[in-house]
């Protein structure tokens, strides 16, 4: 099959490019909203078997395909052919008849249901007696699709008691278990530790085999080249072009995506030399979970904290913030011991950037320049009384500096892109004054574009005397933007790695489980 | 949390006591509509009077919810369950406490009903006042205090209620005998004093000329004088139920008169009766108070503070009977 | 949080940790039992289940609501209406059919108005069903005219006083209006889709299911369940009362969180109810029995409701 | 992603003018309700009648300001009522003790938010959900206000406190001035100041304004003794204008006053609201009320049409807010 597809010339657009008719094919979708021209005449078609990359940065209109090809939105013109045959998807419904299955980013699961019943949601079995759910099979029917993916829960259990990698896992399940012709995955691996993502790796070719198809969303390029047989990339709501991984390179991919040229290398001087001791922790202990963590940074520093997800990363950080309770140890920042909640960290000049930006970075439903003060309201306003004026001008001020692409001040955050919103909650500790940034996966769920402004942005924080200590799962990242990094297992520090020996390998085996 | 501790402190020891209570003389259950109305606070003293002095022991029922009927209902079943001596009976409601009266009866104990003339279910005796004659007696007094000419509101009271009905009746009548009166209007107060306040500060915006004020309770009335005040006009106001702070009202003259209702001897005759029954002497069926209005000229014997009164003797309380006792076993 | 999330244990339920509800009724009946000999009498507790019906016959319902991560504060208004009508019509056809499906009607509508202004106007429930509920208060009002109804056939007080088995017609009637809610809650889509309606309303129009109409149909559950509770009330008071049944959906609502029912995220436990329910009836009942002042009651149902969401509080911060 | 389109999650705080546009939607339902009545009856449109509105609508508002701030978190209050009652008996008790109204005032201030720090540290230490918390807190305080009052009432008060409540002072009554006084003290505490910009935070995200280092859980108390506070006010001058004192006083005030916040355009979920927005919602309540007097609405339906004005006055609200 791949020998036959390498044969098909790039950036072909309407003809087949294997033999046999799509499995699926949209032609000319269009869909806007009030002001948003979402999707503007985008066609697009799988065929059985293959795993599709859809790339495009956020707001470039992989979602709103997505939900198009789900049937969550009816698109204001084009056609759907299903094996060649017109159809229509008004509905989910009508998706699902056509075995389109699709997992989100966010979740679709509900907390206080168990697993079988989340998998099933809307296909409950119905019993022998007439309006009631058999609850036998449900169970049974579960257990095996999660036997499929590998993932060993209790199918009874209540999904809000299980952890983000096993809800992604669930999704994934609740997928499968709708038999899908077509599968669509939106940043699948974005919450799996490597194991897991083997995992489902496996389980995509089992798919593949049984020619399934699958349309892939990923930021993550090493995914593109290893699992694509065919890329479409979007821009802006239309279809800027389609290309076989075997005859492109990352940075065209990027480019096609970005619209202009970015160099994908970490902008990453190491000029500065490390200033005075900035945080101090020693033998530190928490009510999560960590124990007998020590470390040290200093100002003009970006440490790492690497290891699997599930280490104990985000605990470090959120113990180190105030957030979670510290039980044993001594934390001593800009030279002074610090005990206390958020609010003493906070005034001590430590910013947290959190890893789910919107559950814990922002407040939504308000807007740019209300999220930009509100750190830094006891700073701005020693007093205590709050002039919107001054607080709109720092906010301009601060969305002209990182460059934020927002409307207005004014804006709702909600409407801003992963990047800019990341923008924000950096913003929101610039004006606090912060010295200390502790960032938990910066990068994560943000378009390319965008990852290499946050990295220029964090080098500018340290150039300017500040210190950086930074998680993220993309060893790359650590290895290139860091000058020292500390290894996690199972919530201890395992070790340090000094900017010599500081290498992708090196993180790996220190910080991989011995089984 | 500390809350709770303290209420349970004080509540248990109590309880305890009250159960240690049930062993010796009678013990007479008080059933009263509300913690919050004053007038119940009279009946309840009044029992608390006669029982002491008769030896026996009365445990009052209230409702925690003002008037609620299920709450009155429970209570009763509750009570039931307990077996006192005997139960003096203030139905929330006279319509839909009968059941409640008929389990009581079904139970075997001997009930007296006081106030408000339950619909059904048989009773020791019945001792109250007559609403009616009451609103008439007192409305008169305010009418005749008019010369006998210009404008009246009514403030009523709680819709439906017993009392309300006939007391409203006994204005409206009354008004009708001086035919230079005139209605302006009717409207609710609930027996509520905020609301009594400010339904008349409403009703003066649209009635430039108000001479009297009728209100179905105080409560209502002392409301209204307060509106009064607040727009500096005046008007002869009356009132029922001859509480403390009428009476004080009275004595400063803002109050015209208040006709009494006498919860607390109400609330001795009741008691005096049940603890009677029980002891096998002779008692009365019904006992109907003559209306009293309270004014200026006689609100002396009413200037007193509540557990400093003394029940009427069982002569006197004879004295007042309208009918005899009917046969209940 | 991912870490976090990841690490937390295997899969913990809710329910084995001991609820609040249960060590309260649990303290209660021991407590009450040592104080007051005529507590733990048969006669006693089938007193209290009878008198726990009504409210719980609301609290089923409010339970299924609030899993919505909506309220009803009409119920206990729309109760006091359905009874009246019920009343009247039975008064005037001395048919227990007709005056039933008049009440039923009357809850069903102002279920269906309730549900309407949630769903289709999203019109938030707490103010939603506070118009109504002034909205039944006034009806009540102007049917009745603020008298009560009377004359009520003996028939229908056979409801709430009769047995069957020697059992109280009232507790069959609780017992199998709560068995229907179990199985409606934990064994057919509609219970699953509530739980959804308050955990992730997305997942349901993601399946495909027309969330509107079943938060619609929750809230004329709640109406339809406030008409049979207005029979046995009816029947209890021998009359119609334009004030019989005020307040009773705070009581009703009080019941639900006391059974550990939280008002977010479609995290509800019907038997939590139930418990809760007999919490309330079994303290007041005791209460009455020690004679405790009435003042006092009034703060120990107050402090008890803290106590409880105070034990689950401290439960669920610590998992 | 909503797919869902729910309106109901809280619709998102809107920025100044727009805010602007809410409260113009807010006002028109209020003046739509003043033009229906002087039409209807000539007795509306009367000097004596606005201030006669005015100042029943500022016992509503005093106890409503204080909630705004409680629903602004996100959290609700429904012990507002039973707390009156409270503070109200112990003020009078003070005053009539010591024949001094400046004692009585500061007791019942203190009273009323001594009971607020209580809510605070139910709903922040104890973290019991705000609805159960002030559920249970409004039983106890009727517990406590009854077994204290035992049915008796309270009443004369000397005339120099009487002012408070049934003054006038250039032919304004003074709780209209007090009203005023609190509706700009209160606007300016929740736009400008750090703390109101706080607390619109926690509403809007509590998760995130922890992690922003907002001290969430003093800020909650804050509101909730705030709130308490205002009801210790709000009895003060209930004491001063009925000239009296029982139990009861203000248990039927509870549910208006969280209805005149909501009809001010706040939510639930917390984040969205305003004073003045509230100040509209006591407004429209006192109308309707008025209007019903003056027309001599039969009681029976008084109940009917407040309930109906409620959900339209809302609904016009939601209407506004989808629009921009």
């Amino acid at each position: 099959m791949r020998a036959v597809m390498a044969k098909t010339p790039r950036l072909e657009l309407a003809a087949p490019a294997i033999p046999g008719t799509p499995l699926l094919e949209l032609k000319g979708i269009s869909k806007t909203f009030p002001g948003v021209k979402a999707l503007d005449d985008v066609s697009f078609a799988v065929w059985p078997g293959e795993v599709h990359m859809l790339l495009g940065e956020n707001g470039a209109g992989k979602s709103s395909l997505m939900k198009v090809l789900c049937g969550a939105y009816q698109a204001d013109a084009g056609e759907y052919f299903h094996a060649g045959a017109p159809v229509e998807i008004r509905s989910p419904a009508d998706a699902r008849r056509l075995g389109i299955a699709v997992i989100f980013q966010e979740f679709s699961l509900v907390p206080y249901l168990d697993v079988a019943q989340n998998i099933f949601l809307g296909r409950e079995f119905p019993s022998k007696i007439p309006g009631l759910v058999d609850r036998r099979r449900l169970y049974r029917e579960a257990k095996a699709v999660l036997d499929r993916i590998g993932l060993d829960v209790d199918p009874r259990t209540k999904v809000h008691t299980l952890g983000v990698a096993q809800q992604q896992m669930v999704e994934i399940a609740k997928a499968l278990s709708q038999d899908a012709r077509i599968l669509v995955m939106d940043e699948p691996t974005a919450a799996l530790s490597d194991r897991e993502t083997e995992r489902l790796f496996e389980v995509m070719r089992q798919l593949q085999a049984k020619g399934v198809a699958i349309v892939y969303i990923s930021h993550r390029m090493a995914e593109v080249f290893a699992l694509g047989d065919r890329i479409t990339v979007l821009r802006d709501g239309k279809l800027v072009g389609r290309a076989l991984p075997g005859e492109t390179t990352p940075d065209e991919l990027v480019r096609m995506m970005v619209g202009r040229n970015v160099d994908m290398t970490y902008p990453r001087r190491f000029a500065t030399e490390p200033g005075e001791v900035v945080l101090e922790v020693t033998g530190l202990c928490a009510k999560n979970g960590i124990a007998d963590i020590t470390l040290k940074l200093r100002a003009g520093e970006i440490v790492g904290l690497c290891g699997l997800v599930g280490s104990g990363r985000t605990e470090v950080a959120r113990a180190i913030f105030g957030a979670d309770e510290v039980t044993a140890g001594e934390i001593r920042l800009f030279g002074k011991p610090k005990t206390g909640g958020p609010d003493v960290a906070a005034f001590a000049g430590v910013g947290l950037i959190p890893e789910s930006r919107k559950t814990e970075g922002l407040a939504l439903i308000r807007t740019v320049s209300d999220n930009l003060a509100v750190a830094g309201l006891p700073k701005l306003f020693p007093n205590m009384m709050f002039s919107p004026g001054k607080a709109r001008r720092s906010a301009e001020e601060l969305i002209k500096r990182l460059r934020i692409a927002t409307p207005s001040p004014n804006q709702s955050v909600a409407v801003l892109s992963g990047g800019n919103q990341q923008k924000v909650v950096i913003g929101k500790w610039l004006a606090a004054g912060t010295r200390l940034f502790i960032f938990d996966e910066p990068t994560r769920g943000i378009d390319v574009g965008a990852k290499s402004e946050i990295f220029a942005l964090i080098d500018q924080l340290v150039a300017d005397g500040a210190a950086v200590l930074m998680i993220s799962s993309e060893q790359a990242e650590i290895v290139h933007v860091c000058d020292r990094a500390y290894v996690m297992r199972a919530k201890r520090i395992v070790g340090e790695l000094g900017r010599a020996d500081l290498s992708e390998e090196n993180i790996v085996r220190m910080g991989m489980h011995d089984e | 949390m500390l809350k709770l501790t303290k209420m349970l402190a004080t509540a248990l020891p109590a309880a305890l006591l009250s159960t240690a209570a049930l062993a010796d003389g009678e013990t007479i259950a008080v059933f009263t509509k509300n913690q919050t109305n004053p007038y119940f606070q009279t009946v309840r003293v009044g029992a608390d009077v006669a029982a002491k002095s008769l030896g026996a022991k009365v445990v009052h029922y209230i409702p925690t919810k003002p008037d609620s009927i299920p709450e009155q209902l429970s209570q009763i079943e509750d009570v039931i369950v307990k077996k006192p001596s005997a139960i003096v009976f203030v139905p929330v409601d006279y319509k839909a406490m009968v059941p409640g009266v008929e389990q009581i009866n079904d139970a075997k104990i001997p009930v007296v009903n006081v106030t408000d003339r339950s619909a059904g279910g048989k009773f020791l005796a019945f001792v109250g006042a007559d609403d009616y004659s009451l609103g008439l007696e007192t409305a008169r007094y305010l009418l005749k205090t008019m010369g006998g000419k210009g404008n009246v509101v009514i403030l009523e009271g709680v819709k439906g209620s017993l009392t309300n009905i006939d007391r409203v009746r006994g204005f409206n009548d009354a008004i009708k005998e001086f035919k230079d009166v005139k209605l302006l209007a009717s409207q609710p107060g609930n027996y509520q004093r905020l609301q009594g306040l400010q339904v008349m500060e409403n009703l003066m915006q649209s009635h430039p000329q108000i001479d009297g004020v009728l209100a179905a309770n105080d409560a209502m009335a002392i409301g209204a004088i307060e509106a009064l005040d607040g727009a500096n006009r005046k008007a002869q106001v009356i009132g029922i139920n001859g509480t403390k702070e009428a009476v004080d009202a009275i004595k400063s003259g803002k109050l015209l008169a208040s006709g009494d209702y006498n919860g607390f001897v109400q609330g001795c005759i009741g008691t005096m009766v049940a603890i009677r029954a029980l002891r096998n002497e002779a008692i009365v069926g019904e006992v109907v108070l003559k209306p009293t209005v309270v004014n200026a000229s006689n609100y002396k014997p009413y200037d007193v503070p509540l557990d400093a009164r003394t029940c009427p003797t069982w002569e006197e309380a004879a004295a007042m009977a309208t009918k005899t006792p009917t046969k209940t076993n | 949080m991912s870490d976090q999330a990841l690490s937390s244990a295997p899969a913990r339920l809710r329910i084995p940790a001991v609820p609040g509800v249960a060590v309260a009724l649990a303290g209660l009946a021991v407590l009450f039992s040592a104080l007051s000999p005529g507590f733990l009498t048969a006669g006693n507790l089938s007193n209290i289940l009878v008198q726990s019906v009504i409210l719980l016959l609301l609290a089923l319902p409010m339970t299924l609501i609030i899993m919505t991560e909506g309220l009803d504060l009409s119920m206990g208004a729309v109760l006091t209406l359905a009874s009246l009508v019920l009343a009247l019509i039975v008064v005037s056809t001395q048919s227990l059919v007709l005056g039933l499906a008049g009440a039923l009607g009357v809850g069903l509508a102002f279920g269906l108005v309730n549900g309407w202004l949630v769903s289709v106007l999203s019109i938030p429930p707490f103010v939603a069903t506070l118009g109504t509920m002034g909205a039944a208060q006034g009806l009540a009002l102007i049917v009745s005219d603020g008298q009560s109804v009377v004359g009520i056939p003996r028939f229908i007080r056979q409801v709430y006083s009769g047995e069957v088995a020697g059992i109280p017609t009232p507790i069959l009637i609780g017992a199998g209006f709560y068995a229907l809610f179990h199985v409606l809650l934990y064994h057919t889509r509609f219970g699953t889709y509530i739980c959804a309606l308050g955990g992730n309303r997305d997942a349901l129009t993601l399946a495909g299911v027309k969330w509107k109409r079943l938060l619609i149909a929750a809230y004329m559950l709640g109406g339809a369940m406030a008409g049979v509770a207005a029979l046995l009330m009816t029947a209890r008071m021998n009359s119609g009362h334009p004030t019989a049944a005020i307040g009773m959906e705070f009581d009703a609502i009080a019941a639900v969180a006391l059974g550990g029912t939280s008002f977010e995220k479609g995290n509800g436990w019907i038997f939590g109810t139930l418990m809760g329910v007999l919490t309330v009836g079994v303290l007041r009942n005791g209460l009455n029995l020690l004679a405790v002042p009435s003042s006092v009651q009034v703060a120990c149902i107050g402090a008890l409701v803290i106590f409880a969401l105070f034990l689950d509080g401290m439960r669920s911060h610590k998992s | 992603m909503s797919v869902a389109g729910d309106i109901s999650t809280g619709a998102p705080r809107l920025h100044l003018s727009q805010d602007m546009q809410q409260l113009l939607y807010r006002l028109l339902a209020a003046g739509l309700l003043c033009v229906a009545l002087s039409i209807a009856t000539d007795a509306f449109f009367t000097t004596n009648n606005i201030l006669n509105v005015l100042r029943q609508a500022s016992l509503l508002f005093f106890l409503a300001s204080g909630l705004t701030l409680v629903i602004l978190t996100g959290g609700l209050d429904l012990s507002v009522g039973a707390n009156i009652g409270l503070s109200a008996c112990l003020a009078a008790t003070v005053i009539k003790a010591t024949g001094s109204p400046v004692l009585g005032t500061l007791t019942g201030l203190t009273a009323g938010c001594a009971v607020g720090i209580c809510n605070g540290l139910m709903v922040a230490k104890l973290r019991i959900p705000s609805f159960i918390a002030t559920y249970g807190m409004l039983w106890v305080l009727h517990g406590i206000t009854y077994y204290y009052m035992a049915g008796e009432t309270i009443h004369g008060f000397p005339p120099g406190f009487r002012q408070i409540g049934s003054g006038y002072f250039l032919g304004i009554p003074i709780p209209v001035y007090l009203m005023v006084g609190f509706l700009v003290a209160g606007t300016l505490f929740a736009q400008r100041t750090v703390w109101g910009q706080q607390i619109y935070a926690i509403g809007a995200n509590p998760v995130a304004a922890r992690l922003t280092g907002i001290p969430v859980d003093r800020r909650l108390i804050l509101v909730y003794a705030f709130s308490g506070a205002m009801a210790g006010v709000a009895s003060i001058v209930f004491l001063a204008r009925l000239n009296s004192a029982e139990g009861d006083i203000g248990e039927a005030m509870t549910l208006p006053a969280i209805a005149a916040v909501l009809i001010g355009g706040a939510s639930l979920f917390g984040g969205v609201g305003s004073v003045f927005g509230t100040f509209v919602g006591a407004l429209i309540l006192t109308l309707v009320l008025n209007g019903m007097n003056l027309l001599a609405v039969n009681a029976s339906w008084q109940p009917l049409v407040t309930g109906v004005i409620v959900i339209f006055a809302v609904w016009l609200d939601m209407v506004g807010r989808r629009r921009s």
